[in-house]
């Protein structure tokens, strides 16, 4: 860090603790995502939980489109990896690469909540709402929240690639990768919701 | 302080108040120890009375025993409360003696139903009887209770067998206690209900053999009770 | 490697950018002024606690009688009041008050750094809890009166209007809960970040004051403890307004996960308000006793224990209420374990203060009364932990005895302790020491005789969150009780009123305070006082342990932590460390 | 900055990662279609999720290149929800 430049040797030596290596943004950006695993943690606890107690939810399962969920998951992981390959891009100095990968990222991110939102459209049609039981409770909750992540990951991408754009994002060097470990997580989270809501 | 315990009725309550005894001297010497240390401490080291403080830091090993030797023993009594304390809910919650009369317990927003059996001793026959905030029980016989509620948690709670159960809505939750005197005792609502919670308030009548059978009669008529 | 960026070398104080009144006061990223906003908060919101307190105990003495500035309360009115008592002193009292104001006014002065490691992102978490006190006063002016379903807000009570006829009241408090929640988590991302990663040069983690150790651990238990409690707090807020059954059992829904997703949290928060509270008084005792504070490093793992035990406790609050009865027996265990780690911190402090050299200033007047409380709340906790004594304790006034005598000590006693010993650094101004001396006796006589005769209830069997007991027979030798601690309430309140006098006075009118008016070692008694934009004119290095006091090999009894050996040999005591010891 | 060689393989293997990603996704698909029985399908699927969300972590997320203090913050909050789930099974999960 800046400050040990300015101090004198004898102590320099005391301060080398595993801790202070560390950028603080991937600490900090570590930490948010540490609390986002409580909260989706505590879904999917109550989740689990409640379909062992209840069973028959299986034939509730059976109406989520299994088909879009699966080209979804596929979306997703695509997504993860265009967003790992402009955070590659900023690494090497490809300014080029930094932009196509963050526009396929945010593309992949919009046709993922594209697909969703047919599935909630058709779901609804067939009269599957948040109270239709509590496994489409918990689907629309889930899913929904998962949607809401994606959807500030989009925003986040957006405001990224506009600095790509403008050439201001050489100054910042590890906003993609921290804007990147969110949009991991956020694709984490659907690897677990896809088996619990549309395989199980 | 525990004078303050009201009278006990109930077989395991005297158990209960063993422990509450237990406790309270355990933790009472160390609090006074504690605080009349701390009190000293701060009248014998006032600044008026010590020139140059005494210079310890507590971290070689011989000094860090002054704190760890106390909290071994701390964790020595700890361990000993958890064995009687746990033999006391062993006893209360864990077993259920065999009943010799049963009475299914619902809370409502806000009042306690009480469902007897009836001469027949079963439930979900005709002769079942629901009464409102009022428990019979006759005396030094096992009662096993179902407890259960209609709309939010309530507490089924008797100072007086010192037994407290929330009843929860959507389980039923099974229990028992036994009575030891005859008597009229308060049955209260423990856990926050709504706006009447603290009107949510029975009576248990415990009680003599003979007592209890005229109990019986008046409430099932005579030729009914017999029958039983 | 961390690439350090242009703007993460700050260090030294800059010159005061002349930002105008709105960036300077109200929207200030400087974590000096957003210490002084939560304390604000914090102070203008125990009010509102302090008059629900005022209401309730006026109600519990002299049932229905007319309440003086208020009239009579109502039974729905009552259960309201004293859901929002809970609520707002723990969540925007205690909280902002231990946690916001000192945490932020304090890690950063002693790590040594210039401000926090995101300073945006600590106006923001301010201004996130600002909301959430703005939507919780709110809830009190919709239709149909604020949430009253207790702070615990049990469902199905809290699940739906039609049980407590509480409408919008019960949403808002959700949502108010829920933003002050994400606000916490932001300020912990700052603690720990500034904590472990912005430590000047020296300052390894054993050399750390203890209040940021202590702000740390707090930071660590509310992030990882609060998740859960969010997820349930979103599934309550579709139960209410969506009419899904997640804690409902009509279709299905289980109101005990609530209570276990609410006390997973609800535990270890109490550790994330008190512990805050002990690290005050670590900061405090060895300085006005001349000592070292006595065993450093037992005290830090005693700490870290604790935190880790506050994780599998959590079903003590709910021996009770429906669990499987064969889980209350490892949860009572590992409860009463607890008091090994509280031992360990109370013993320590006891011991720092033998052979002392004490001098009782309000602030020290407030950290040893404080501990001496706080060891009847801990005493107490043993009745509580134990499975079996709960069957009768659980849900009477022993418990609400009991929690006021662990969270008054650390957070009340702790932080007026912090506040009379950090004020000249905070305004650059003392207090006045009698006014201390006046309010710390008021409030110690006061709180004792609140909640002592409540103990005394308790054991009565008077149970909790009862509007007027007068029904019952058996609690008929409870009401002088009552009386007496209502009596306490008003002279405690009254005791406040010296405080008031003191702060606000002290703040025009105070002597001008030195930069190190206490002779203390931590960092931020080696700048000026208040400090300046940037902290510190100069980097700042350390050399030793915060609490070398009294050392006799010293030249002086206090040894700053920036203080350079001083001569080839080092000292004894104040010896560097060339390894990192970690 | 990584020579063009290096950076090259980076880039491969970040690609092999996705092919692989893509790959388990598909055989847990393939799993739910199989003929056997609830529990083992149940382990499948579960194993092949949390593979691929190590994978996810380990080579995206970087955590493999992270200091002790990251993976601690990323695994205590897992174990931690995943010791809760695990208590209140009594409670909740076996309640009938």
């Amino acid at each position: 860090m800046g400050a040990s430049a300015h101090a004198p040797t004898a102590v320099a030596a005391v301060n080398d603790d595993a801790f202070k290596d560390i950028a603080r943004g991937r600490i900090a950006v570590w930490w948010f995502l540490a609390s986002e695993i409580m909260v989706f943690g505590g879904f999917i606890t109550c989740y689990v939980l409640f379909r062992y107690a209840h069973g028959g939810w299986e034939d509730a399962a059976r109406h989520v489109n299994w088909k879009l969920g699966a080209v979804n998951t596929v979306v997703l992981l695509t997504s993860s990896l265009t967003m790992i390959l402009a955070h590659h891009a900023v690494k090497v100095g490809d300014k080029q690469g930094v932009k196509t990968f963050l526009g396929l990222t945010i593309a992949l991110g919009l046709t993922f909540l594209v697909i969703k939102g047919f599935e909630y459209h058709a779901e609804f049609a067939e009269g599957f709402t948040p109270l239709s039981g509590l496994f489409w409770s918990f689907y629309f909750l889930m899913t929904g929240l998962h949607g809401l992540h994606l959807l500030v990951g989009i925003i986040i991408n957006l405001s990224l690639l506009v600095m790509a754009l403008r050439g201001t994002i050489w100054a910042c060097g590890d906003r993609v990768e921290l804007g990147g470990l969110y949009w991991h997580f956020v694709d984490v989270v659907w690897i677990f919701l896809f088996p619990l809501l549309y395989l199980t | 302080m525990l004078t303050w315990l009201p009278q006990n009725v109930s077989t395991f309550g005297g158990d209960v108040d063993h422990l509450f005894h237990i406790i309270y001297y355990i933790t009472g010497v160390w609090f006074v120890a504690a605080e009349l240390f701390l009190f000293y401490c701060l009248v014998r080291f006032h600044k008026s009375r010590q020139a140059q403080p005494l210079y310890a830091r507590g971290e070689s090993s011989s000094q860090a025993a002054w704190v760890l030797v106390p909290v071994l023993v701390v964790l020595m009594l700890d361990l000993g409360i958890d064995k009687i304390g746990g033999d006391v809910w062993h006893r209360i919650k864990l077993e259920l003696p065999p009943a010799g009369d049963q009475v299914h317990v619902t809370g409502k927003q806000f009042n306690w139903e009480f469902t007897y059996p009836g001469p027949d001793g079963k439930f979900g026959t005709a002769d079942d009887q629901t009464i409102e905030n009022e428990l019979h029980v006759p005396v030094g016989t096992v009662v096993r209770f179902e407890l259960s509620s209609k709309d939010v948690i309530h507490s089924f709670f008797v100072p007086a067998l010192r037994l407290k159960q929330d009843a929860m809505p959507g389980r039923t939750i099974k229990g028992w206690f036994e009575a030891t005197q005859p008597g009229t005792y308060e049955i209260a609502c423990a856990e926050l209900c709504g706006f009447g919670h603290y009107g949510m308030h029975g009576v248990l009548t415990v009680h003599t053999a003979a007592d209890y059978q005229r109990w019986v009669q008046s409430t099932w008529g005579a030729a009914k009770a017999a029958a039983k | 490697m961390a690439t350090a960026t242009p703007s993460e070398i700050r260090v030294g104080a800059h010159h005061e950018p002349h930002l105008g009144f709105l960036r300077s006061y109200v929207f200030s990223v400087d974590h000096k002024v957003i210490a002084k906003q939560y304390l604000g908060l914090s102070l203008f919101m125990a009010l509102l606690g302090g008059a629900a307190a005022y209401l309730i105990r006026w109600q519990l003495a002299w049932p229905e009688t007319y309440v003086p500035g208020w009239g009579y309360v109502e039974p729905q009115q009552y259960n309201a009041i004293i859901t929002m008592h809970g609520t707002i002193m723990i969540f925007f009292v205690a909280m902002p008050f231990v946690l916001g104001a000192f945490g932020n006014f304090l890690i950063p002065l002693m790590v040594g750094a210039d401000d926090m490691a995101f300073p945006r992102l600590n106006m923001m978490s301010f201004w996130t809890l600002f909301v959430g006190s703005a939507v919780l006063i709110a809830s009190f002016f919709v239709p149909a009166g604020p949430a009253a379903g207790g702070w615990t807000a049990y469902a199905p009570l809290s699940a739906r209007p039609i049980y407590t006829g509480v409408t919008w009241g019960q949403n808002l408090w959700l949502i108010a809960v829920a933003i002050e929640f994400a606000s916490f988590l932001m300020g912990g991302i700052n603690f720990l970040t500034t904590a472990l990663n912005m430590r000047v040069p020296g300052m390894t983690l054993w050399r750390l004051p203890m209040l940021v150790w202590t702000e740390l651990i707090a930071a660590v238990l509310f992030m990882l403890s609060v998740g859960p409690l969010i997820a349930g707090a979103f599934m309550l807020l579709l139960d209410r307004i969506a009419g899904t059954s997640f804690f409902v059992p009509d279709k299905g829904g289980d109101p005990l996960l609530w209570q276990h997703l609410f006390w997973f949290f609800g535990h270890p928060e109490v550790y994330v308000v008190g512990l805050p509270g002990f690290g005050i008084m670590m900061e405090i005792i060895p300085v006005f006793s001349r000592k070292p504070l006595y065993g450093y490093k037992t005290i830090v793992w005693g700490m870290i224990a604790a935190g880790v035990l506050s994780f599998v406790v959590w079903a003590h609050h709910m021996f009770v209420s429906g669990i499987d009865p064969r889980l209350a027996t490892p949860f009572s265990i590992t409860t009463i374990l607890i008091s090994v780690p509280f031992a360990i911190i109370v013993f320590s402090l006891l011991v720092t203060l033998w052979g002392g050299k004490i001098e009782l200033t309000s602030a020290m007047l407030f950290a040893v009364g404080g501990l001496a409380t706080f060891i009847i709340g801990g005493v107490t906790g043993i009745f509580l932990g134990s499975a079996g004594l709960d069957v009768y304790l659980h849900g009477t006034y022993f418990v609400v005895a009991h929690f006021h005598y662990t969270l008054m000590p650390l957070a009340i006693f702790g932080g007026f302790a912090g506040l009379y010993f950090w004020f000249p650094k905070m305004f650059g101004r003392m207090m006045n020491e009698t006014l201390g001396r006046i309010h710390f006796l008021a409030t110690f006589i006061c709180f004792n005789c609140v909640f002592i005769p409540l103990f005394l209830a308790g054991v009565a069997g008077n149970p909790r969150r009862i509007y007027e007991m007068s029904s019952y027979d058996f609690l008929k030798p409870a009401q002088p009780l009552h009386v007496i601690a209502t009596i306490a309430t008003l002279g405690l309140l009254a005791g406040q009123i010296p405080f008031i006098i003191n702060f606000f006075m002290s703040l025009v009118r105070g002597r001008k305070a030195e930069r190190n008016p206490w002779h203390a070692n931590t960092l931020e008694w080696c700048t000026d006082s208040p400090p300046p934009h940037g902290n510190f004119s100069q980097p700042m290095v350390v050399y030793r342990d915060p609490y070398e006091y009294g050392n006799p090999d010293a030249p002086k009894d206090w040894m700053a932590q920036n203080e350079p050996p001083a001569a080839p040999a080092p000292l004894g005591g104040g010896q560097i460390r060339r390894t990192g010891t970690r | 900055m990584e020579t063009l060689l290096e950076s090259a393989a980076t880039r491969a293997h970040y690609i092999a990662i996705w092919r692989w990603l893509v790959v388990l996704a598909i055989a847990a698909l393939g799993v739910s279609l199989l003929p056997i029985s609830k529990i083992a399908a149940l382990v499948l699927i579960f194993g092949i999720a949390v593979v691929k969300a190590a994978m996810v972590m380990r080579d995206y997320m970087h955590l493999k290149a992270e200091t002790l203090i990251i993976h601690a913050i990323a695994l205590i909050p897992i174990l931690l929800f995943i010791g809760l789930a695990l208590t209140l099974i009594p409670d909740i999960a076996l309640r009938h």
